[in-house]
């Protein structure tokens, strides 16, 4: 793990990815969940939430990951919360704790107070994945960021479960998708760090 | 993917001038409209709506001729069109 | 084409370790009809039995698709099926006949919330006295609910192999929680898993009757095809499988039926004990709610509170002794269950009066938390 | 030829479970008929008698499997054609011949009957058309003429029936025939090629129940064959949409439809378990 | 015609009796599938029904059958349907959606031996547990069991007036034995036959929340062309009637269609008491095994035992509370059932510990004889 | 006229439950055009509203009822048609309209179909043809084309698909159409026609399912739309046999079946409750 | 109730008539009922017994008669005993107790031993029926013997629950059928009163 | 009702001679082997089988042709002829 990301210290992390049905939030929880539990060798376990919709419906992914063995498998104060919906947002903000990291998509979700936040990152995955011409890839793009910010799971195990997880033939596109949304969140936490350094106000 | 441009049934519709009226927060952006109207009126907007998706706007709504075909095409109740009001200036 | 048994480690759901369990179990025969929570074990079955050699057809309806493994179990094979609560309901008269003709499989049911069409995509235990008596007739059935894919894994072919051993459709009662969980599920060698068959009918067979017991109370199975000239059916038989329309026939085929269960209780009761021994609050629980109830034992125990968990990994038969046994010296059974009170009924019978027994249940479409069973135990006792 | 045993025993003793005679049916009943035209078709068909298996749903046709001596299952009303889809397809070495009522295999069955056919799975479906339910007492079926009498029609059915062989065509069966219990020798023949046949067959034979239909219908069992004999007509390759059943302008008899197509084993195999792809044993 | 309430004397069977009821409580769409031994109320409901105006539709299976007398009571007819054991468990889904959409309506299962075929045409009561819980999730339901034809005629009655009092299917738990039995039955003036109707929808046609509960837990129901423009799902809904795919509506509605069972037990349940007064071994019974009970107390009390009858009129909702209270005070309970051990197993969780229960029963085939009864009393208590 | 108003509202709104849209249709997908076809064709035919009722099954089509602003009725997965045939039968006054999925109405609901199509059931049937279970995530139906990928024929479906309009021909129904969802006018007037129809009417309606079917078929939802434009022929009164519905071949479209026999209930009343026979009063 | 009958005397008899399904053996059970219920005004009750056969199986009605009501409903050792098949006959014969009267159809039945009982009636009624061409009324033959016989109901009631509870149309026949019946019944008891007065042996 | 003496498929059948044999337990009187023996070789006996039916009996057994259409007819496997042994004497 990254010294230098803002995860959280506790052994047992707790993480809400939650946007609409379709932008492949399941998938990114299980790609979560697999890189801790076969790449990490952590303890892991995936649950997931969603509506009758196949598409456009409120969905969360709950992934917790924990040294020790998991018993009650779903998130009651999210660690991390990545949200690709303004209704997940809306529905999930309410359970964060002190020193939870928010993670949102920027065009999709209107974080409000939140994003003065110290532990808020933005990113337009959405669109970053749109001009890779997938906008279905949105998800993974998220991935990525999650986990260069968070640090939740291993660069290395991630990227091998996302290309585990994702259909054959479209492992390479994922995994660009993966490295933009991880290259931006880089970039962005430096920018923090440079920031915190020169105490300068949020600039982004 | 612009193949066809008029409607299965543009003969028995009356040409005269409409107004199309998008409920943006239905829109699912699939695109139908755009793609069946017999006037080509219609093109994707670059915002997203808030389920995430680009609704349609009128590029060029002076030539909307209240065919409906967007209306009952729209599987989302999302768009329709109107009469135009007689002294409607052209172009509004 | 990937093996029977795919040794390795996985981050899988409930539903895929239930459909590897299936396949490591031996089962080559998989008729079902699409349902959530359910639909991921048929999905996968599509995909990988046909690599094994076995067959998958989706069926026209649940009614059909459990028609058609009691098919396939007398032609043979091991077969199976899945599905949940409305989809169950529409098996029970062929569960029935499953029961009636002592036909080998097995009946997964990922429970949702109900009544009916309920919360398809959300989790209850709901359907627990279903599973013990929803169809007609009497008789007892042998039901699982598996608490975490790994076990699903497992129980799938603790179910397979029960269903082979005493000849009768064999439950497993998962429910949504457990079957979209995904976790690290540990597939052994495929030498390390112990599978069961039937047994079989030999000797003379002209003079062979397919429901005469063995000495454990199971008849040998004559499989379709093998010359036996067997006859079975659903009405009333003798040991000959012959149709006899009497009360004395039917004493005898529904305690042939029953008693092969009821007389082999020790071998098929499976439970799991937490920190039981000198608990005074015992926690009864199963599936997922099993799960919350463990994290309530510790957080109880780091209250002072001594609790300790009675896990039913079969839920059906009962384990009546062993709770008559707890209730000697039990200050009382709480009940941790997703639905309003059915394990929790058989608790309280059991109990027998010495000792209260209270239910922490609800309708379902979210898992109990530990905070609520925590809470009812300080209320309560 | 053992003069001796000739004389004692019916030449179809061997495939009848002896010591269940007489059967269940009523005196001049044509299930027995029917029935006894299938175990002749059977011994006639040359298949393995061991790997052939039949099954019945509920009813008085549906007792059909009760009374042969070879692997037999009776099982739940309506449910023959789902319960044999799945022995066909865990072992396609049997024959599998169902034998049941048009109440089983039209009314309750009637969906298994269509996916059935569409899917074309290879069994052999001998239905015993009875114009009734006749098990539970003489209630209207699905096939029960216009305006005949049933304890649930007392004053005459007002559903048309179906036509079965076109109801078949058009759900996919690939053989389909129709015959009256009169009619013995076509009706054996026609049994014998179904079970031969490679896909889904059917056969409907129109039977008298002069306890359920007969005795409300003023039609002794006499009365029915005479009708069977002065009303058919046989017309080999009629289009199914044209055979009509009615006993005032005429009941079309004969082979309707027989051809092949992939059956579902068959298709089963070439795309999801070509040989070369197989590792591990079929089904059983 | 005969009119719809056929007063006077009539030496008939329970079958015909139960159909009359029908017809005397204002049913008047039937539909069904032919089943021995239920099949002759479909029979005489055929030739009946008409007459008065109703309609009658044999379907094409009970599945639709069931269907076919929810989609009638949504159109405002009361309605019933008739079955055996199989039929009732094929009925099994949409009785689930008659739960969830409190729909009205009677459902009428004239047991025979199972499980499966069985018996066909001899008795059990071998679906009593099945009537409790035979449908996927969680829910209440109120089963009566008639004991003769005079009462199954009375009962019908009740069923309907329970149905629309509470807007649920209410089942009438016959048995082969009664329905089969013929016995004089008296009918009523009409005028002396207290019928009840569903609460109806009131007021502004906007505003109306189709499931929105009345003082005692019952909405008033709109009918289908009243013009209130209402939406009916078995998906988890809320007082509007619109689907909710959360656990809080889960946990209202469920609360909402047991909770109009359980706060009116009062109302709802019946029992008959038999020399109960001094008695020390308490038989409780129901159906044809109340007639061998009662016949087995007058003969107990010749020979000195204190025994009475408790016989439940209605089974479910079960009379928790009388048997707790009998508990206190009797010596034991005799459940005595056509079965291996059904509402017995609720007596004795009732009771409790308090006093022992044991059972007399058997798998069906045949009544329980008073002998059997009175030897069981003899060497338990 | 109201200006203000035809600014603000979709003329269907009156119709619709606004407080329930966006509804949850996919993007792309063809039901809510199908959907929106029946609103209209139910304000077109005149029929009064508010005796009017939608029945719907279980699926993404089934939750057509749930949209409808009159009385409306989510059954159970396959039993639409006997609820609503409960439903006509006790009340002929009400205009009775199903809206449901091929795989509600065919799999597990097909006997309930040929049934009530044989009875001739007074009842509309809008039967939303995506060719596979959209709601469950796209596995196969009963109409899914030959060799088709969904989740359970990962290689391909081995199964031929029902032909819908012979199947419905076959088994006695009175009106039968076939549209697709591009054919929005056709498609309308027929759903006007149907419900006016005194019988059993059936329309099959074409529709993407983008989430579903396309994506494993390699179909955006408009490459499916322009496949419907390109492959359609329309052929009205064609005989439904040989209707074919082949996205290679060709698709036939049309109004096939169109003429009027005796439902259920006009029989009923005809030879069971003759009006001078009658003592009390009909059903309610 | 003739006092001249061969009937037993308690306030409660137990009849049952047995033969195979087709025979109608439950329509003359309904009728016996039928004829002491409403026409006696006493309790009764029928209970039915038959196999899944139509026709041809075993069948019984068992019919309680009784001045008190009548809890367990089933026979258990019948007064009344009328058998038109050899398998009834043998089902039931062994349940007879001293005083039970026993009836056959001689054509069908061979009662054995039973012959030289004094309270063994037979009586060919199915050539009869066959002779009136109505081989179906077998039963309402027996019918009328077993009043005639045992007088376990009035001929009155029996005769007008006959007429009640037949088809429309058949009524007359049907009556008739009774009546020979009954002649036949009351011209054996005839026989064996006058052969009890004179002592001979069974001459019929 | 003698109303059709030639079975449905008697040119295909060779002419030979037969013995028919009864099994009369179990015969239940359909008479349709009466009624459909081409060389009206049966009849109803008088006597009373178990069941209570009066089986057929052969009233001309010499005029059996072996045709088997009295087996095949029979629903209740209650009659089947067999070739007459050569050497026996006619009208056995
Ligand atoms: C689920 C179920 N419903 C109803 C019955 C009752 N039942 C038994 S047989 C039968 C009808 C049989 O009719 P058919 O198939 O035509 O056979 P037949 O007796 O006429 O030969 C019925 C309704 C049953 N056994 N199971
Ligand atoms: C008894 C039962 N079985 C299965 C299901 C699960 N299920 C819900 S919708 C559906 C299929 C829907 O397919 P279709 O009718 O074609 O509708 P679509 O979603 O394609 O519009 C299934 C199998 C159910 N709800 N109930
Ligand atoms: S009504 Fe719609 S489709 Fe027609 S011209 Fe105007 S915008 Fe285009
Ligand atoms: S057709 Fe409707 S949903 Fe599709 S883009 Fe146009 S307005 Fe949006
Ligand atoms: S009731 Fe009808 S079908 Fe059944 S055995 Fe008798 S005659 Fe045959
Ligand atoms: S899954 Fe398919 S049918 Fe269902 S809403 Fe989406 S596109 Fe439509
Ligand atoms: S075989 Fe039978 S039918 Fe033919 S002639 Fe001889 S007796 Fe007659
Ligand atoms: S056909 Fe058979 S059952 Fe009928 S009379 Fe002849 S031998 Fe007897
Ligand atoms: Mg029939
Ligand atoms: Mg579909």
């Amino acid at each position: 793990m990254n010294a230098s990301t803002a995860a959280v210290a506790a052994s047992r992390k707790e993480i809400v990815v939650t946007g609409f049905g379709g932008q492949g939030i399941i998938l990114a929880g299980q790609i979560l969940g697999k890189a801790a539990s076969l790449g990490d060798h952590k303890e892991s376990t995936l649950t997931q939430s969603y509506g009758p919709e196949a598409r456009g419906g409120a969905c969360s992914a709950q992934v917790i990951i924990s040294d020790g063995s998991i018993h009650y498998p779903y998130v009651r104060k999210p660690d991390i919360l990545a949200c690709m919906s303004q209704g997940g947002f809306d529905k999930y903000v309410g359970t964060m704790k002190d020193g939870s990291i928010l993670l949102v998509d920027q065009d999709l979700v209107q974080p409000g107070d939140k994003t003065k936040d110290a532990n808020c990152f933005a990113i337009p995955a959405t669109r970053m994945a749109e001009e890779l011409g997938r906008k279905m890839m949105a998800n993974i793009v998220m991935l990525g960021f999650i986990t260069a910010v968070t640090g939740a799971v291993s660069v290395d195990a991630a990227r091998n479960a996302v290309t585990d997880s994702v259909p054959k033939g479209t492992e390479k596109m994922n995994v660009t998708a993966f490295n933009k949304g991880f290259d931006y969140g880089e970039a962005v936490l430096k920018g923090r760090r440079k920031k915190a350094e020169t105490g300068k106000g949020i600039a982004e | 993917m612009k193949c066809w441009r008029v409607p299965l049934d543009a003969e028995e519709i009356q040409v005269s001038r409409g107004v199309v009226h998008i409920v943006e927060d239905r829109c699912k952006g699939c695109g139908y409209c755009i793609e069946y109207c017999p006037r080509d009126v219609l093109e994707f907007s670059r915002k997203f709506n808030s389920k995430g998706y680009h609704p349609p706007t009128a590029k060029k709504p002076e030539a909307c001729v209240n065919c409906h075909y967007c209306e009952i095409i729209c599987p989302d109740f999302a768009i329709f069109s109107v009469e135009a009001p007689v002294d409607a200036p052209q172009g509004a | 084409m990937k093996p029977a048994v795919l040794t390795g480690e996985h981050f899988i759901t409930g539903d895929v370790a239930c459909a590897e369990g299936a396949l490591a179990a031996g089962c080559r025969f998989f008729g079902a009809y699409p349902i959530t929570p359910a639909t991921e074990i048929a999905e996968h079955m599509a995909s990988r039995l046909p690599g094994v050699g076995g067959i998958f057809i989706q069926m026209e309806d649940e009614i059909a698709a459990m028609a058609s493994i009691l098919g396939a179990s007398c032609a043979g094979a091991k077969s199976m099926t899945a599905t949940s609560g409305p989809g169950f309901s529409l098996m029970m008269e062929n569960l029935g006949l499953g029961i009636c003709t002592e036909t080998p499989c097995v009946v997964v049911n990922v429970q949702r919330a109900g009544p009916s069409t309920g919360l398809p995509t959300l989790g209850a235990q709901g359907d627990m006295m279903q599973a013990r008596w929803g169809s007609h007739g009497h008789y007892e059935i042998i039901a699982l609910a598996p608490a975490s894919p790994q076990e699903i894994f497992h129980q799938t072919i603790m179910a397979f192999n029960l269903s082979e051993t005493y000849r009768l459709p064999v439950l497993i009662m998962a429910d949504e929680v457990i079957g979209h969980l995904s976790e690290r599920v540990i597939i052994p060698e495929a030498s390390a898993i112990k599978t069961v068959s039937r047994p079989r009918a030999k000797g003379r067979k002209d003079r062979f009757k397919p429901f005469q017991p063995g000495p454990d109370g199971v008849a040998p199975m004559a499989i379709a095809g093998e010359g036996y000239g067997i006859h079975v059916t659903g009405l009333t038989h003798d040991e000959k499988g012959y149709p006899v329309m009497t009360a004395e026939a039917q004493a005898a085929m529904v305690g042939r039926i029953t008693e092969k269960i009821t007389r082999n209780l020790d071998k098929i009761i499976q439970l799991e004990e937490y920190r039981l021994d000198d608990a005074e609050v015992v926690i009864v629980s199963y599936g997922a709610s099993a799960r919350s109830s463990l994290a309530a034992v510790d957080e109880a125990r780091e209250q002072g509170i001594k609790a300790g968990l009675l896990r039913l990994v079969t839920v059906w038969p009962f384990p009546e002794a062993r709770i008559r046994e707890l209730a000697k010296r039990a200050k009382g059974f709480v009940t941790v269950e997703l639905n309003l009170g059915q394990v929790h009924l058989e608790v309280e019978r059991c109990a027998g009066g010495a000792a209260p027994a209270v239910l922490v249940g609800h309708a379902g479409g979210a898992v109990i938390t530990p905070e609520r069973i925590i809470e009812t135990i300080r209320s309560a006792f | 030829m053992d003069k001796v045993k000739d004389r004692m025993e019916h030449p179809l003793d061997d495939l009848l479970r002896t010591d269940r005679i007489p059967h269940i049916w009523c005196s001049g009943c044509g299930i027995g008929t029917a029935f006894s035209s299938c175990l002749v078709a059977l011994k006639g068909s040359g298949v393995d008698l061991d790997k052939t298996v039949m099954v019945s749903g509920i009813g008085c046709s549906g007792r059909g499997a009760g009374y042969i001596r070879l692997d037999s299952y009776h099982t739940t009303h309506g449910r023959a054609i789902p319960f044999a889809t799945g022995m066909k397809l865990a072992n396609p070495e049997l024959n599998v011949i169902l034998f049941s009522g048009d109440g089983d295999l039209f009314a309750i069955g009637g969906n298994h009957f269509i996916h059935a056919a569409r899917r074309n799975v290879d069994l052999a479906v001998v239905c015993v058309n009875n114009l009734n339910y006749g098990m539970t007492g003489g209630q209207a079926a699905a096939t029960t003429p216009l305006m005949s009498k049933t304890t649930t029609t007392p004053l005459g059915s007002i559903e048309p029936p179906f036509n079965l062989p076109l109801l078949a065509y058009a759900a996919g069966a690939t053989y389909i025939a129709r015959w009256t219990v009169l009619h013995t020798r076509d009706l054996t023949k026609s049994i014998e090629e179904a079970v031969l046949h490679r896909g889904f067959a059917f056969i409907e034979v129109l039977a008298p129940c002069p306890t359920g239909y007969g005795r409300r219908n003023k039609q002794k069992p006499a009365d029915t064959l005479k009708l069977y004999q002065e009303r058919s007509i046989i017309r080999n390759s009629a289009h199914p949409a044209e055979v009509t059943l009615d006993f005032e302008q005429g009941v079309t008899l004969g082979k309707f439809v027989d051809y092949e197509r992939p059956t579902y084993t068959d298709a089963y195999d070439k795309i999801y378990r070509p040989q070369n792809l197989l590792d591990g044993d079929k089904a059983i």
